[in-house]
């Protein structure tokens, strides 16, 4: 009906891709490989965007909404009579423009890494797995039911942790792998027993009934409480810790830092674009529930994000490692697009917050990928992490320099590039909503202003370090990606995303308001200004303000000792207060049991020897006793 | 009746005396031959319980007799062979001390 | 005669042909050609259900079959399948076949080594084709003991130790069972008619309420030792350890589902109401179990041992997931079964292969083997991923439907027990990602690990097979699911009638 | 009555003219040839044991001292089997020079006892009962004493005759009571008037002491142990397989004929009897290191089990002793077997002697397994149907506990049993036992135990036919 059943070649081709490049890929040469991946993913981009075009300018509207359209579905297994998942794809707004972020971002990744991971062991291997991200990223996102989205989910994770671990003979690349692994995984339990739940009560699994407003099976269920609670809040509470462990939400986000750890291609387009904001998009997805049925998950949601971006803030004011920073301000720009869903209303100009999540999250996704493959582009070119030892680099990365300049900029929230116009939409959402939240926010604004200028001075500026070699600029296949993100980070701004995608799928004027506006420009112009100030030019000043703020300090920089928290709990407490306790359990007393009757009966056996005593008389006086007691107890027994 | 002025229980009494007897002897003598005669107690008790019951109560029929009859010459047997592993016994061990025969045992 | 005393008559002529031959290579060839055609049978069986069902054909039981043997106790030779046991024929015989080719290079007393192995595969056949009490526990008891000498002749470790520790909890739990058996004969008709051992017989009367509540215990018991039920699992570590790897294979792989077939199968199917009634406390066990399994498993070094507890683990929650009583939770209970079955063996073969190399077991002793055996390591890695349930593999599918069906009861206590047995997804996880972390990730622990040639012909096809079916599975599962499914109607409609539900 | 009706023991009569022919072919055979008598003896009772399966009349003789039903036909013929194999198995032994001058009485003994059997199965009164238990038992004391050059066998000898003589004495103690009490020794006339009454439990428990003696039950089977560690290897299992059976079949039999008013009573004392003896059997077996004394204390336990059928009181119970005994001859003949043929070539007896038998011998550790496995009752071997069966009969009639007690007791016998396997097959030994070349009877011997196995299990006609007789009973 609908003309889009092509959809489904967008997340299959990368999945062939990964089959052909995963099970013959070792035959090949590194650069065919290469190639195939990146073609494979330009068809991908290409249909998405055509797509992209279809839908929203051609017969997505239909009476003035974009419907949500199923361009295909097949039942993947029954499960109850009535419950069944199904794979499938659906095509509203928001998937389409998850499908064009996750294309244009792969497709970058894909041919930055060209060059990128040139020469590297396992060249094949990384592009097989781009192509399994790709595919599972996909399906993600076009899923028609929420467990489809769960399978997709989990295969997320799964590639997240092979790309992570990439380098898998490096114990902190494998460590890391594996805490990202399995704090999502911890998450993901609550996105199921969430699922469990819901669908219990509703029947189904399917987002399109779902989520239509008024749905019988939600209304009937929003009834039903448990503990006091409505099943529906304590369903979506839980659906959004899946979320939040995916999109590293405090208190589990310890997983982002460290998955720094992988191929810096990789953190751009999974850590930083695409992947983790898959939390953001779940909550979107769910939407209407939320808004209609559980406003209270909707607040939870709105003060988890809202507390991760402060916090994640302050941690990025004061880490050394460039990817670290940046995935600190990842955490804190997704910490925006939660807030920014949680103090969304729903329908028309309620949604503006639902809109301007969304809008982030594009931006974002472009700016950001765009730093991150910067910051590859700066390591590859002086091999370390470390701002301390990086300074003076804009002679040497003229066009990194500019790019990584624009997307600073685009982040500070400058005037006219897009970051700002997202943003503004953010805070203009949250001011009308919740004034705590608004000053969180505005403060945030002003702190990512001032750490990613503090990481722009620090690397580009300042004096010169002693490199092993002369740094020089990226090969262009490496700098083409970076110009063309920081091209799409300037005019992403001008799409018309209240037209397009909206909390109904109606669209609705928005306008800026020009206080919220100037305050916001000026909070990131002030952050900007202090950190030209304290780290332009080497000075003293971050030394006084880090013996001045000596405890807030400290704190931050160990990342308010989060991972010393979870190392306890897991290590404690987990592995030696439980697993042990158990293991040794199992061994001394279950096992033990076992082994007792098996000693029980050699003791026996033992101790009545002396029955057999090999005289001839025993063994009679045995036999006369014998009769004897037979005799006494069953005249007895039957005499009475 | 020959023997009227006796009762059967007088005769029971003697029997279950002597089979007492034969046990209390087979448990604690010594001598391997002794205890055969022990066990020879104990089957005369039986025989002297067949006649009686036999005599007193139901004398119309001779199973009682008959079976004392061929108790008797049983048991006979049992004691010739016996006795011949007796022999042999005090071939192996130079003694017919029965808590000396315990070679095997536990 | 029909194609199910096949799957019996097969193993039985090969290990008479493998008596013909003369050494090592023969043995072997011939043990490859025998599960082969068994392999094949198997594939053969599956078809002829499937079009036999699609011709319309709803009798419970297919492809029956039925001698009298004993007139006296009416014990009958009766055979015939449902989805369920053709499922099971399927796995036994796929699990088999990778089997053979794992011990491929078995040295030392190779024809006696496939002999024991085919005879314990043709009582897992046997066991599952039975409809007739009698037969299934002779096949069940046929089964388990050529164990024995299966772990003390060819096993490592203290293997004399864990061969008899297994055999004889194993026999333990068959005494519970032969009297369960034995109290379900005598109640298995009304007073004047004929008593049966046959399971479709019995299950069209109900057995006394009385009598249910004594021997159902005793039933699930037994067939729940084999099932790695809590307290009762401890042989399975010890055993598991210690047998070589096509045992292990087998037995965690095949054997430990005649445990949870024969719980539903006999205990559950034939004493609805006792089940109902102490459905809790198995429950409870079998939460331990799973999470218990799971947390054992995280600080074993033995690379065996931890899977042995991962089996306990997954075990439990097939048993659990046939006490929920419906539908869903039982296909889960199935498909964990199976899924469980190739994963497992998957792992053991793996283990095993491992294990020749590097001659230790100990993870720590191991290290960055995914440079120098790539191939086995990355079959390691998916095998692991199939464990922990990724989508795609067939773990996930089973546990899913565990999940969902198990959260059918909306009382608190179902709910509580299903969210404690959901968590152990997470701890599968931590000691997955563990292993493979310190074994097969990381630096190469030690220099003549470089030496290692990667996997040989035979072992490939061995994992390749398994592989394949896990994805299989994984990727459609519908089918599976639907055959399953739909031999459950009899089962749960006795379960539901006689509580009135 | 006329000459035909002595046809109705035509079994005894077979066997004494057997007896007799080897007596005179004693007498007329030259010292050089007197070899020939073991052929020929082996023969005779061959045919002996073929005759035994032409078709008889039943009825009953001495009025009614001596009946002959169908199933006292199928016994007698399982227990001609049995002592069948025994003569083959024993045959090289009799070989060797140290029996070469007498081992013609050994026949003569053996037969003797058998006949006693016969007749203690075919009685109809204590008389007749009594006589043929005796005829049973001096031989036997005659022949545990058989080995004149070791004093274990005298040892053997005068502990089993002794207290045979002391528990012959209790049970007519017994028997004199219920005489006295009822006025008759006949199985027909006393069953109508038994009535429960001290006195009645005091003589049945003397009589029940004095037949426990002869299976060895708990606690009045001290003797049996000694007694079969100290004979020689074949004797020990003529006395652990054929005299025992014999004896399960006629306390069964006096049992339901003579007591069954009483079967409350009876019922309990073998109920305690039977758990008691399958515990301790299994207690003492666990531990022992020679074979011989192992396999005593396992056939304890194996009586308790007997005792399964026995407590049913009813044709199924019956049918399932009948059947288990012709499932143990084959079982139990089967280990001795292999144990005879060890202990006769390398004078070895302990369990450790046998490690890594399974690489020098491997027919013989294969036929010692599937004995051993038969007799812990594992498939596909007979004992698996033996003991099943014989658990059926008890669970119908509701001693679920006891099947219970008795299921958790095979366990424990599987235990040790797997003892001796895993000494076979899975220790290794610096000096294993060589390699043997049997002789032609040997293999024969071991061949009818395994064909028995097998076969017995599978071919439901056996325990049909039989069933068909016990319930005609």
């Amino acid at each position: 009906m609908s003309g889009f059943q092509y959809v489904v070649l967008i997340p299959i081709i990368p999945f062939l891709m990964f089959l052909l490049i995963g099970l013959v890929g070792h035959k090949m040469k590194p650069a065919l490989a290469g190639l195939i991946g990146t073609t494979g993913l330009f068809i991908s981009t290409v249909l998405s965007y055509i797509t992209a075009y279809q839908y929203f300018f051609v017969s997505g509207k239909v009476n003035g909404v974009y419907e949500k359209i199923i361009a295909f579905n097949t039942v993947w297994l029954q499960l109850t009579d009535k419950l069944h998942i199904d794979l499938g794809v659906l095509i509203d707004p928001i998937s389409v423009m998850m499908l064009v972020v996750i294309t244009t971002v792969s497709l970058m990744v894909h041919i930055y890494s060209n060059g990128y991971m040139k020469g590297e062991r396992g060249f094949q291997r990384f592009f097989a797995f781009l192509g399994l991200f790709s595919f599972s990223m996909l399906g993600l996102v076009l899923a028609t039911n929420i467990f489809q989205m769960y399978i997709f989910w989990e295969l997320v994770g799964v590639s997240s942790f092979l790309l992570i671990s990439f380098y898998y003979d490096k114990p902190s690349a494998v460590a890391a792998g594996k805490k990202a692994f399995i704090v999502t995984r911890f998450a993901d339990l609550g996105f199921l027993v969430g699922i469990l739940l819901l669908s219990y009560y509703t029947n189904t699994f399917d987002f399109v009934s779902l989520t239509t407003p008024g749905c019988p099976a939600i209304v009937q269920a929003a009834g039903i409480t448990f503990m006091g609670i409505s099943v529906v809040t304590l369903a979506l509470v839980l659906i959004f810790m899946g979320g939040a462990g995916k999109s590293a939400m405090f208190p589990l986000h310890i997983w982002l830092p460290d998955a720094m750890e992988g191929p810096t291609p990789v953190s751009a387009l999974i850590h930083a674009a695409t992947m983790v904001v898959a939390g953001v998009y779940l909550v979107a997805r769910l939407f209407p529930i939320f808004a209609l049925t559980a406003p209270s998950a909707l607040t939870i949601v709105a003060y988890v994000g809202g507390f991760t971006s402060l916090f994640a803030a302050v941690i990025a004011c004061t880490q050394n490692d460039i990817k670290r920073v940046l995935a600190y301000s990842t955490m804190s720009q997704i910490g925006y697009m939660m807030l920014a869903l949680g103090v969304s209303g729903y329908g028309g100009e309620d949604g503006l917050g639902f809109m301007a999540s969304n809008f982030h999250l594009f931006t974002h996704a472009m700016f950001k990928a765009l730093l991150f493959l910067g910051a590859g582009s700066i390591i590859h070119a002086v091999h370390s992490n470390l701002m301390t030892e990086m300074g003076g680099l804009r002679k040497y990365l003229p066009i990194t320099h500019i790019t990584f300049l624009i997307a600073c900029l685009t982040i500070a929230g400058v005037p006219f590039l897009s970051g700002f116009f997202s943003k503004d939409e953010i805070l203009t959402a949250a001011y009308h909503h919740d004034k705590i939240l608004f000053f969180v926010e505005y403060a945030v604004a002003g702190l990512t202003a001032f750490y990613m200028f503090r990481l722009y001075f620090n690397v580009f500026w300042g004096e010169d370090r002693h490199y092993h070699h002369t740094p020089h600029e990226s090969p262009l296949i490496m700098t083409l990606p970076l110009m063309f993100l920081a091209f799409a980070s300037i005019f992403a701004g001008y799409l018309p995303f209240s037209e397009l995608v909206t909390s109904d799928g109606a669209g609705f004027e928005s306008h800026l308001e020009m206080p919220i506006a100037a305050a916001s420009v000026g909070i990131g112009l002030l952050g900007i200004f202090v950190a030209w100030v304290m780290y332009k030019k080497p000075s003293g000043a971050p030394v006084k303000m880090a013996t001045t703020f000596k405890h807030l300090y400290k704190w931050s920089y160990n990342k308010f000792y989060m991972d010393e928290v979870y190392l306890f709990v897991t290590k404690k407490i987990i592995f030696n207060n439980i697993s042990k306790p158990v293991a040794w359990f199992d061994r001394h007393v279950v096992d033990a049991t076992m082994n007792g009757f098996a000693w029980a009966a050699n003791y026996a056996s033992f101790n009545i020897r002396d029955l057999q005593s090999g005289q001839l008389q025993k063994y009679a006086f045995v036999f006369i006793s014998g009769v004897v007691v037979l005799v006494l107890s069953f005249v007895y027994f039957f005499m009475n | 009746m020959l023997n009227a002025g006796i009762p059967m229980e007088a005769f029971l009494v003697v029997s279950t005396l002597m089979f007492f007897a034969g046990v209390y002897g087979f448990l604690t003598r010594r001598n391997l031959i002794t205890i055969l005669m022990s066990v020879e107690l104990i089957l005369n008790s039986v025989n002297i319980n067949f006649l009686v019951f036999n005599r007193f109560l139901f004398p119309d029929k001779l199973q009682g007799h008959f079976f004392s009859l061929f108790i008797i010459a049983i048991a006979a047997a049992e004691a010739a062979v016996a006795i011949a592993i007796i022999i042999n016994i005090y071939r192996h061990f130079n003694t017919i001390n029965v808590e000396d025969v315990d070679k095997m045992r536990y | 005669m029909g194609i199910l005393s096949f799957l019996v008559l097969i193993p039985t002529l090969t290990i008479i042909a493998i008596l013909f031959t003369n050494d090592k290579k023969q043995a072997r060839l011939v043990s490859a050609i025998g599960t082969g055609v068994q392999l094949i049978l198997a594939g053969v069986l599956v078809w002829m259900y499937l079009t036999e069902r699609s011709a319309g054909n709803t009798a419970q039981m297919l492809f029956t079959q039925d001698i009298m043997w004993y007139p006296t106790f009416n014990i009958h030779y009766a055979v015939g399948v449902d989805g369920i046991s053709v499922a099971m024929i399927a796995l036994t015989a796929v699990v088999l076949f990778a089997g053979i080719f794992a011990s491929w290079e078995v040295e030392f007393l190779n024809r006696e080594f496939f002999i024991s192995l085919i005879l314990l595969s043709s009582g897992v056949f046997g066991f599952f084709i039975s409809l007739d009490l009698f037969t299934m526990f002779l096949f069940y008891e046929l089964a388990v003991i050529p164990m024995y000498l299966l772990i003390g002749i060819w096993g490592t470790g203290p293997k004399e130790y864990s061969a008899m520790k297994l055999t004889l909890m194993l026999m333990g739990g068959s005494a519970f069972l032969l009297v369960g058996i034995l109290g379900i004969y005598m109640n298995s008709a009304a007073a004047g008619q004929p008593l049966t051992f046959n399971l479709i017989e019995i299950a069209k009367i109900s057995i006394p309420i009385e009598a249910q509540r004594f021997f159902f215990p005793l039933t699930f018991i037994g067939f729940g030792v084999l099932g790695a039920l809590f307290p009762l699992h401890t042989w399975s570590p010890d055993g598991h350890a210690s047998a070589p790897t096509a045992v292990s294979m087998l037995h965690a792989g095949v054997l430990m589902k005649l445990g949870g077939y024969g719980c539903f199968r006999v205990a559950m199917y034939l004493m609805p109401e006792a089940a109902h009634e102490m459905a809790w406390i198995f429950i409870i066990l079998t939460t331990i179990s799973v999470v218990y399994g799971a947390y054992g498993a995280i600080v074993q070094k033995d690379l065996k041992y931890i899977n042995a507890y991962s089996s306990v683990s997954h075990c439990g929650l097939v048993i659990f997931a046939l006490l929920m009583m419906n539908k869903t939770a039982m296909d889960g209970a199935i498909l964990q079964m199976i899924s469980h079955g190739l994963m497992t063996a998957l792992f053991f073969a793996l283990i095993g292969m491992i294990y020749g190399r590097t001659h230790t077991r100990n993870i720590y002793e191991m290290g960055g083997l995914m440079k120098v055996i790539p191939f086995l390591s990355v079959v390691y890695v998916i095998a692991g991923l199939a464990s922990l349930g990724l989508p795609g593999l067939s773990g996930f599918v089973a546990e899913m439907t565990v999940f969902v069906g198990a959260f059918q009861h909306a009382d608190t206590f179902h709910r509580v027990a299903t969210i404690i047995v959901t968590t152990s997804i997470v701890v599968t996880a931590v000691y997955i990602l563990r292993v493979v972390g310190i074994l097969l990730l990381g630096p190469i622990k030690n220099e003549e690990f470089n030496h290692f040639k990667d996997a040989k012909w035979f072992e490939k096809l061995s994992t390749i097979t398994l592989l394949l079916m896990i994805a299989a599975i994984g990727l459609a599962p519908l089918w599976l699911s639907n055959m399953i499914q739909h031999s459950l109607i009899p089962i749960i409609q006795k379960l539901a009638v006689t509580t009135g539900i | 009555m006329n000459l035909n009706s002595f046809l109705l023991m035509r079994h005894e009569i077979v066997l004494i003219a057997v007896a007799l022919i080897i007596l005179i072919a004693e007498i007329f055979t030259s010292e050089q040839n007197k070899g020939r008598i073991r052929g020929l003896a082996i023969i005779l009772f061959a045919l002996n044991t073929i005759i035994g399966f032409f078709p008889a009349t039943t009825g009953t003789l001495f009025g009614g001292m001596f009946t002959t039903i169908p199933l006292h036909i199928v016994v007698k013929n399982i227990l001609n089997i049995g002592t069948l194999i025994v003569l083959i198995q024993s045959n090289a032994w009799l070989k060797t020079e140290e029996n070469s001058d007498k081992f013609p009485e050994f026949y003569v003994l053996l037969i003797s006892t058998l006949v006693g059997m016969f007749y203690m199965i075919s009685a109809g009164d204590f008389l007749m009962f009594y006589l043929g238990l005796e005829l049973a038992t001096i031989p036997l004391a005659a022949l545990v004493a058989y080995d004149r050059f070791r004093s274990q066998s005298a040892e053997g000898g005068i502990k089993l005759i002794l207290s045979s003589a002391f528990s012959s004495g209790i049970m007519l103690y017994g028997i004199s009571m219920i005489y006295g009490m009822y006025g008759s020794i006949y199985f027909d006339m006393l069953s109508p008037a038994m009535a429960m009454n001290s006195l009645t439990i005091l003589a049945f428990i003397f009589f029940f002491a004095g037949m426990a003696f002869k299976i060895s039950l708990v606690p009045f089977h001290l003797w049996a142990a000694d007694v079969y560690e100290g004979a020689p290897v074949n004797i020990t299992s003529y006395l652990s397989v054929i005299s025992k059976g014999a004896a399960v079949f006629i306390l069964t039999v006096i049992l339901f004929k003579v007591f069954p008013t009483i079967s409350d009573l009876w019922q309990k004392v073998v109920w305690v009897i039977a758990v008691m003896t399958m515990t301790i059997g299994n207690l003492f077996a666990i531990r022992q290191q020679n074979l011989k004394r192992f396999i005593a204390f396992s056939s304890i336990s194996q009586a308790g089990f007997f005792l399964l059928g026995v407590i049913g009181g009813n044709e199924m119970g019956m049918t399932a002793i009948v059947y288990y005994m012709l499932v143990y001859i084959f079982s139990n003949l089967g280990v001795f077997g292999v144990i005879a043929i060890i202990s006769n070539k390398s004078g070895k007896e302990n369990m450790d002697d046998y490690n890594g038998l399974y690489h020098t011998n491997p027919m013989l550790s294969l036929t010692m397994m599937l004995a051993l496995f038969s007799l812990a009752g594992i498939p596909p071997v007979a004992g698996f149907f033996g003991k099943f069966f014989l658990f059926t009969a008890a669970a119908q009639k509701g001693f679920y506990i006891l099947v219970l007690i008795a299921t958790i007791n095979t366990i424990i016998s599987l235990y040790y049993y797997l003892l001796i396997v895993k000494a076979m097959f899975i220790n290794k030994s610096e000096n294993p036992i060589p390699y043997f070349k049997s002789d032609f009877y040997t293999k024969l011997g071991l061949g009818i135990c395994i064909a028995g196995l097998v076969i017995v299990g599978f071919a439901s006609g056996i325990w049909e036919t039989i069933s068909k007789l016990a319930f005609g009973m």
